[in-house]
């Protein structure tokens, strides 16, 4: 099945109506149930008690939280009579009623969250007026359980499984050799310029990985582009200079370069000096690699991997020695730096996008396309939401408002 | 031995600096001096307040027995050293890469997806309804209209299955000035971070040491 | 047994900590403060071996005498004096007035405090010489760093009180509106892009697909 | 070590030792004094604009001396600062001042002595608030050096008069629980039992043996969470676990360079409160009417920002007016459009 344009299409209804069915089961998961109250009409001085006490246990817990119940004292009639409520708490079979929390007045309802999973336990209210307390009216004993599975969090778990499953889907489907469509990234064009302006000036490509080890996602893809970059290098012999600061990265750094020397006919070129290690610490390495800059002048310089506060000198460095530099990392905190030094930067996912794009590796295309159903269906929330809450805000219209809420429900996490 | 350590301070913190005028022995011993203490330190503390506060006192104090299969895990971590049966730490680290797989797949996705999916979701113009539309400031609704498209326009420049031409292109590139001024805002925050530090390490210079500032 | 069991613990866990996020109470909230427990004494137990590695790269540097081996000595020497005053002094080695605290407020702190505050020195020259308006993008960039900048200090607004701006449009207010507003939108794009890309990346993890952890495929 | 670098080492000691004993009270300028020095600086500034335009760029140890003196300066200056509080401050401040005496706070120390000059004055103008509000302070760390920081802010706390008069007892007041490994699993842990991540205290008390915390099971006994963080693990794990996982209400201190990553937190409500940088600690400061070294600190980060606009300024101005002069006329530029960006 060419997975090209037409048929991606057919994936992206698919998750769409997916996407709508869960419409009649969230909203009928949770109706909410409304209780009736009834208006109780004696008075005395001493603030006379809050009545109709319930307690229930609070649905999908660990157990540890119980939800006590009232109808307000008829003396709450915002009239200062009654300054609050106090809740107290005891054992069923014990009588020591200890105090749990004060409510101010106007509010009918207390969660207690420090219960024992499957004590039961006897809730009581009074009112409470300058120190004096009204008769405590007293709930039936209650013990809190657990259920089975959190039904509140079914949509996290569709929406989870629908991300999850579109990963897999496209994993397994890369590796059965399907081509992904991935868009033309603009990074990769802009590496191909500057290996022409140092093929053109004839001076070396500097390539530096990141400080990172192979273990760090971020190295890898700068790897993967520096297969793109030695590919070029060994066809027209240009001098590459790769300084690293982890052994690992050497040895992996050396056979890319290798390799692409063996792909271009011309073994005999490649020298294992290219790529050479130079210490694990950070400032240290970058002291080593200014001095290669300003002695061998480069005129492209690569900084694809993970970096840290380094960025910042060798990009001054590189631009002091009038290199055309290319950045690419994920680290949120260096970008905004290698934006304004360098002449182009991958940003962020632009870097794994690329590598996916020149790899064609089944699990990097896979999880690309994975991620991007999930930003589809961000995507769709947010037009979908804005629009239903905007119109409803705005003019009402109960299929707006429902919109609306519906969305947020969506996306809404209650544990 | 304060007046001698608060010299010694001077003299690490002098090294250190001299690293901008050259890699110098000066700045090359403050560093090695560095890395072994901070070395030694997370050393000393992770023995008192791990090995020793939570698994000694956790199993002889509340017998708590469960806590020796983490040091068993723990002590496979450390046998990486060996060079034979250096293969062991595997399952040590098989354990701590599960664990943190688990853990960021659920945390990420609840509070850094669908928490801010669900808080994007706002009106633009926030009047009750049947009152007039603009009872905010003009800010508020600017902002909120930012924050809507700003989410949706950054997540379009960031979505690569689809070519970004005519409009879907025109909403990335709008995209992309979002994300450069918000780039532009942590580029100015990292610059007053790095200068805090280093008015901090002044004060110490000038003020602890010579005493010259009140 | 070198591969299959690893593989088998990562998935094993990797879904307890899923399904604790579903099913919250027993047989998993018992399973989940086990590993929790498990992973803290593991991560201390990480902490000694970085150590301990550290100490037998610098012992090799020194015995092979390779470059600047005399470093190592130094390095091997500050660990060895902080760990000792550290183990003899007991379970409140760290009070006010010990030797450790002594070199805690004395060593370790200014040593690793100024090696940040090199950075400052960095950011003004890298700014004199190496940042340029060179595309939209850049100058946007630029742009938004001043008007923080400006509105984030006190200077930003005493100089917009000199030009008698409205106070709606003062420097801090300007910057106040970009970090809640267009700063929390690029922000949040950006966070449920890494976000997705760490679900992704923990799901291929867990289900074993990536094995880049045990030394590769 | 040639003569040159022999002799600049010499000048420092002598220089040293004479400030050392030779100055004995604090040096202060006046503020005429501190205007000339501020007018002083500017045309240094106009200085090297005027040679940058001209072509000639400063090397990296100039503006490295430069930057130097400029943010050393500022300490003898007197300038009166207003410093005005933002929403993020004023909404963290406002929690803090709605929870009622007795409530128990859990101050978690993320950080170490790199990040001490933004987030310490904001941990010793936090504990004199809390302390002043009588309320009870449960103080963690997820970075060992986290809590010794903790104890230096007490030490500070209890310097001012009215805090020592109340005379706080450690174990009923306030309680140093320590650090412990684990990062974010420590949080998880606590959601379900504090006792089971700290056996002992800072100072190896047993859990149980302190009044304070005895019936402290987990979250849901604490009424407010602080966190003073510079990094991993800090107030993303903190939201993540404690806010969205066991429904604790957190405020957040962050460095500066963490700052604007923590906005769409506070935006979707997760934070209540958030202290960005030094401004945000100066602003905390001015909230709490303490005068700290956030606010002392103010003058020296308006000059160094304003060196940092300026030094892009000039740079950019040299390179449109001067390089791309001298680029146009070099013959075969390739036409490297820089970003060819989303087309």
């Amino acid at each position: 099945m060419d997975c090209t344009g037409k048929s991606q299409k057919y994936t992206y209804i698919a998750i769409l109506t997916l996407f709508l069915s869960l419409l009649l089961i969230i909203s009928s998961a949770n109706a909410v149930n409304s209780e009736v109250l009834v208006e109780d009409t004696t008075s005395a001085f001493i603030p006379n008690a809050p009545t109709y006490v319930t307690a229930t246990d609070y649905k999908y817990d660990r157990g540890e939280s119980a939800i006590v119940k009232w109808q307000l004292s008829s003396d709450d009639n915002s009239t200062g009579k009654i300054t609050g409520y106090e809740i107290f708490r005891s054992e069923a079979d014990a009588d020591n009623f200890v105090s749990i929390g004060v409510v101010l007045p106007g509010e009918n309802s207390f969660r207690d969250k420090s219960t024992e999973n499957g004590v039961s336990y006897i809730y009581g209210v009074v009112t409470l007026y300058n120190g004096r307390t009204s008769q405590m009216v007293l709930s039936e004993p209650i013990t809190p359980g657990t259920e089975i599975v959190n039904w509140n969090l079914l949509n996290l778990f569709i929406i989870g499984l629908l991300i999850a499953g579109s990963v897999i889907f496209f994993i397994t489907h890369a590796k059965r050799g399907k081509k992904l469509f991935i868009r033309k990234i603009a990074g990769l064009e802009a590496i191909d310029e500057a290996i022409g302006r140092a093929t053109e000036m004839g001076r070396p490509i500097l390539f530096i990985p990141g400080i990172n080890d192979m273990d760090d996602v971020q190295t890898i893809a700068g790897i993967t582009l520096l297969g793109r970059v030695a590919k070029v290098v060994a066809d027209y012999d240009i001098k590459i200079n790769m300084p690293v600061a982890r052994s690992i990265v050497m040895t992996v750094g050396r056979e890319t370069i290798k390799e692409a020397y063996v792909s271009a006919g011309r073994p005999d070129a490649y020298s294992d000096d290219m790529v050479h290690y130079i210490t694990d610490e950070q400032f240290g390495y970058v002291a080593a690699v200014d001095g290669i800059m300003v002695r061998e002048k480069p005129a492209t310089c690569f900084y694809l991997g993970a970096f840290f506060a380094e960025s910042l000198i060798l990009a001054e460095t590189g631009n002091s020695v009038g290199a055309i530099q290319i950045a690419g990392t994920a680290m949120p905190a260096q970008l905004p730096f290698f934006v304004a030094a360098c002449d182009y930067t991958l940003i962020g996912e632009e870097l794994f996008a690329a590598s996916a794009y020149l790899s064609n590796e089944p699990k990097q295309l896979g999880s690309l396309k994975g991620q991007d159903v999930g930003k589809f269906m961000a995507m769709m929330a947010i037009a979908l939401g804005v629009f239903g809450a905007t119109i409803a805000e705005a003019w009402g219209g109960s299929f707006f408002i429902w919109l609306d809420e519906f969305m947020h429900r969506l996306f809404t996490i209650t544990n | 031995m304060e007046v001698f350590g608060l010299w010694l301070a001077a003299f690490f913190t002098l090294g250190i600096i001299s690293f901008l005028y050259k890699d110098n022995p000066w700045y090359k011993f403050s560093e090695a001096v560095f890395i072994g203490i901070s070395a030694g330190y997370w050393f000393v503390v992770s023995f008192w307040d791990n090995l020793y506060a939570k698994f000694y006192l956790g199993v002889t104090a509340n017998d708590d027995y469960m806590l020796f299969v983490g040091a068993v895990l723990g002590a496979m971590m450390i046998l990486r050293l060996a060079p034979n049966i250096g293969w062991i730490s595997r399952w040590p680290l098989a354990f701590v890469v599960g664990a943190i797989s688990g853990f960021y797949l659920m945390n990420y996705f609840s509070s850094n997806v669908m928490k801010q999916v669900q808080n994007s979701v706002i009106p633009l113009f926030s009047a009750d309804y049947g009152q007039s539309m603009f009872t905010e400031s003009f800010g508020t609704i600017a902002g909120k209209i930012v924050i809507a498209a700003g989410t949706f326009t950054g997540l379009i420049y960031f979505f690569f299955s689809k070519e970004h031409k005519g409009a879907f292109g025109g909403a990335a590139k709008v995209g992309i000035w979002v994300i450069m001024i918000t780039f532009g805002a942590s580029f100015g925050y990292t610059v007053m971070s790095r200068m805090s530090l280093l008015i901090g390490r002044m004060d110490f210079l000038f003020g602890q040491w010579l005493g010259m500032i009140k | 047994m070198r591969r299959e069991i690893p593989l088998i613990i990562t998935a094993f866990v990797g879904i307890v900590f899923i399904i604790q996020y579903f099913i919250p109470h027993y047989p998993f909230n018992r399973l989940n403060g086990w590993f929790s427990d498990w992973f803290s004494i593991i991560g201390a137990c990480a902490i000694w071996l970085g150590a301990l590695n550290l100490m037998k790269i610098s012992a090799d540097r020194v015995y092979r005498k390779k470059r600047d081996w005399f470093y190592s000595v130094v390095i091997i020497v500050s660990f060895l004096m902080i760990t000792i005053i550290g183990f003899a002094g007991g379970p409140d080695f760290r009070d006010y007035g010990t030797g450790f605290d002594w070199l805690y407020r004395l060593v370790y702190t200014p040593l690793s405090a100024t090696m940040f505050a090199l950075l400052a020195f960095f950011v003004a020259s890298a700014s004199y010489r190496a940042f340029r308006a060179r595309n939209l993008e850049a100058t946007l960039l630029l742009v938004a760093a001043f008007i923080i900048m400006i509105g984030r200090v006190p200077v930003g607004d005493a100089i917009g009180k000199v030009l008698h701006l409205p106070e709606s449009i003062m420097p801090s207010q300007i910057a106040g509106w970009i970090m809640g507003y267009v700063n929390a939108a690029g922000q949040r794009a950006i966070m449920i892009g890494i976000a997705l890309g760490i679900v992704s990346t923990s799901l291929r993890v867990i289900l074993g697909i990536e094995r880049a952890h045990l030394g590769g495929d | 070590m040639n003569k040159k670098e022999l002799v600049a080492v010499i000048i420092i000691v002598a220089l040293s030792l004479i400030f050392y004993f030779g100055i004995k009270q604090p040096i202060v300028f006046s503020s005429t004094v501190s205007y000339i020095i501020t007018a002083l600086i500017g045309l240094v500034l106009l200085y090297i604009f005027i040679r940058t335009v001209g072509g000639k760029i400063f090397g990296r140890r100039t503006v490295f001396l430069f930057v130097g003196i400029a943010v050393v300066l500022p300490f003898f200056m007197t300038i009166k600062q207003p410093i005005k509080s933002s929403p993020e401050v004023k909404s963290l401040y406002d929690a803090v001042l709605a929870l009622k005496p007795d409530s128990k706070v859990l101050v978690s120390f993320d950080y170490d002595p790199p990040s001490a000059p933004e987030l310490q004055p904001m941990a010793e103008s936090f504990f004199m608030l809390c302390f002043e509000r009588d309320l009870k302070l449960i103080i963690m760390g997820l970075w060992p050096q986290g809590p010794q920081q903790a104890e230096m802010a007490l030490q500070r706390a209890f310097l001012e008069p009215d805090i020592a008069a109340k005379n706080l007892k450690y174990g009923v007041d306030y309680v140093n629980l320590g650090f412990q490994t684990g990062n974010e699993f420590v949080i998880q842990r606590m959601g379900s039992s504090f006792k089971s991540m700290f056996q002992t205290d800072y100072y190896g008390t047993p859990y149980d043996d302190i009044p304070l915390i005895r019936n402290v099971t987990n979250f849901s006994n604490i009424d407010f969470v602080f966190n003073l963080s510079a990094g991993y693990p800090g107030t993303v794990e903190w939201v993540q676990v404690a806010v969205d996982r066991y429904g604790v209400k957190l405020g957040a201190g962050n460095t500066a360079v963490q700052a604007p990553q923590m906005y769409p937190y506070l935006r979707a409500g997760q934070l209540v409160g958030l202290l960005g940088g030094l401004n945000g600690a100066a602003e905390f400061e001015k909230a709490t009417n303490i005068i700290g070294k956030g606010t002392k600190f103010m003058v020296s980060q308006s000059f160094a920002h304003v060196i940092v606009i300026a030094f892009i300024i000039i740079g950019n101005a040299a390179y449109f007016l001067g390089e791309k002069r001298r680029e146009e006329n070099k013959p075969n530029q390739t036409g490297m459009n820089n970003q060819p960006g989303a087309n």
